[in-house]
């Protein structure tokens, strides 16, 4: 499991290769990479501050990795989170997961971003034509996280 | 007990303080005392303070729960709902 | 949407940024890499000839990643699959979904695979230790993509 | 009615073939008829197509069921069970 908060960009190729390092068993690996979009909330978006907890940030991801690798047979998970300054386009998180089949990787990549959602301590500010906001909570992150709640 | 209390994001922009070290006198006391606490300070901390949907809680950088049990010495944070990812 | 059957290996980093480039309203790219093991069945595997029809795998391929479009808001769709002959670790699938959210791209893209592994014509030969052998379709492959059909 | 036939994978390595034109007299004819008649070739021939489970069918590139009907000048692949990916 691997975890890494930074300002840089991160390449996809260089780290889905890493990632795989050494793992001649695994037969899929799932992304999930999230994206500075143009518009929010219906205004148009210029730049991002992405503020964390950074005490916290490393360690509740971890834990979250843990969770989706104790609930699902998995090989590798990697989080990747950037925080700062970022610009329309750019990326903003990597999750990828990878194991022998794609079944249980698919399931625990999406956990994770769900989970990372409502529970890993980053927040949003956006810089948009009405002004400088902090980013709302969507109430369907919160509704995606509890789909994993388990009875 | 001593606390180390820190505020994030919008909290911390409404409140003016990125962290601060608090004395509560009773020795028995949950976060929800603290939030008590904090809230008699003015108008301004009742009001950013009073939604609990609009406000998370970590102890320890652990999530946490209002009626989380608090010892001297913890890393209390507060802030709204996260918007990572 | 782009589909390319073709015997090269692809870039991850290339290729996600062709599928995003001037959509700067994606928020989500979902990507499923399926990669040649190293065993199969038990047996030590040395090397993987891929086999298609040529004339349907570009429509068969066309067809699913429409009904994915179809079936979810996504704004982008690729599929690349490799053909001839591949060795342990390499990359043999890639499927790409880019949109506005993360939950209908995670979807679509699962849809996906779960179509090409059950409709898409290519066939996998093993060498394995225990001689050269095609490789046994698995139910499990049916049972996903079954989850897919509506009532 | 005249088919162009094409075999795959471990069909086309069975029966040595990978691909044929075939013509049916019938002018009303289903894969099934096909099959029927591609099986009565001999053992090898019987052997290969007997198991429907492990067959699959398209017809002009789009996948079929045995009981697709066919025409004149249709593309019938005859192959076992995808797969890719």
């Amino acid at each position: 499991m691997r975890v890494r908060v930074q300002e840089a960009d991160f390449d996809l190729t260089t780290e889905i290769s890493l990632l795989r390092q050494a793992r001649p068993d695994v037969g899929a690996v799932v992304a999930f990479i999230g994206l500075v979009r143009d518009v929010n909330a219906g205004a148009s978006v210029s730049e991002l501050t992405l503020e964390h907890y950074p005490a916290m940030t490393q360690k509740a991801l971890a834990s979250i990795a843990e969770q989706a690798q104790q609930r699902w047979e998995v090989d590798e998970v990697l989080v990747i989170h950037r925080v700062g300054r970022l610009l329309p386009m750019d990326q903003i998180v990597l999750v990828a997961v990878a194991g022998a089949h794609r079944g249980p990787a698919f399931h625990a990549c999406e956990f994770i971003m769900d989970y990372l959602k409502t529970q890993a301590p980053f927040w949003k500010k956006e810089q948009t034509s009405d002004g400088a906001h902090w980013v709302e909570a969507r109430s369907s992150d919160d509704a995606a996280a509890a789909r994993w709640e388990q009875s | 007990m001593l606390l180390n209390v820190l505020y994030f994001a919008r909290l911390r922009e409404n409140l003016g303080l990125a962290q601060e070290q608090i004395t509560l006198q009773s020795t028995r006391s949950c976060v929800s005392d603290l939030l008590d606490y904090l809230r008699a300070r003015g108008p301004q901390w009742q009001a950013t303070l009073a939604a609990e949907k609009n406000l998370r809680v970590a102890v320890n950088q652990d999530l946490a729960r209002f009626e989380t049990a608090l010892k001297d010495g913890d890393e209390v944070a507060l802030f709204p709902p996260v918007t990572g990812g």
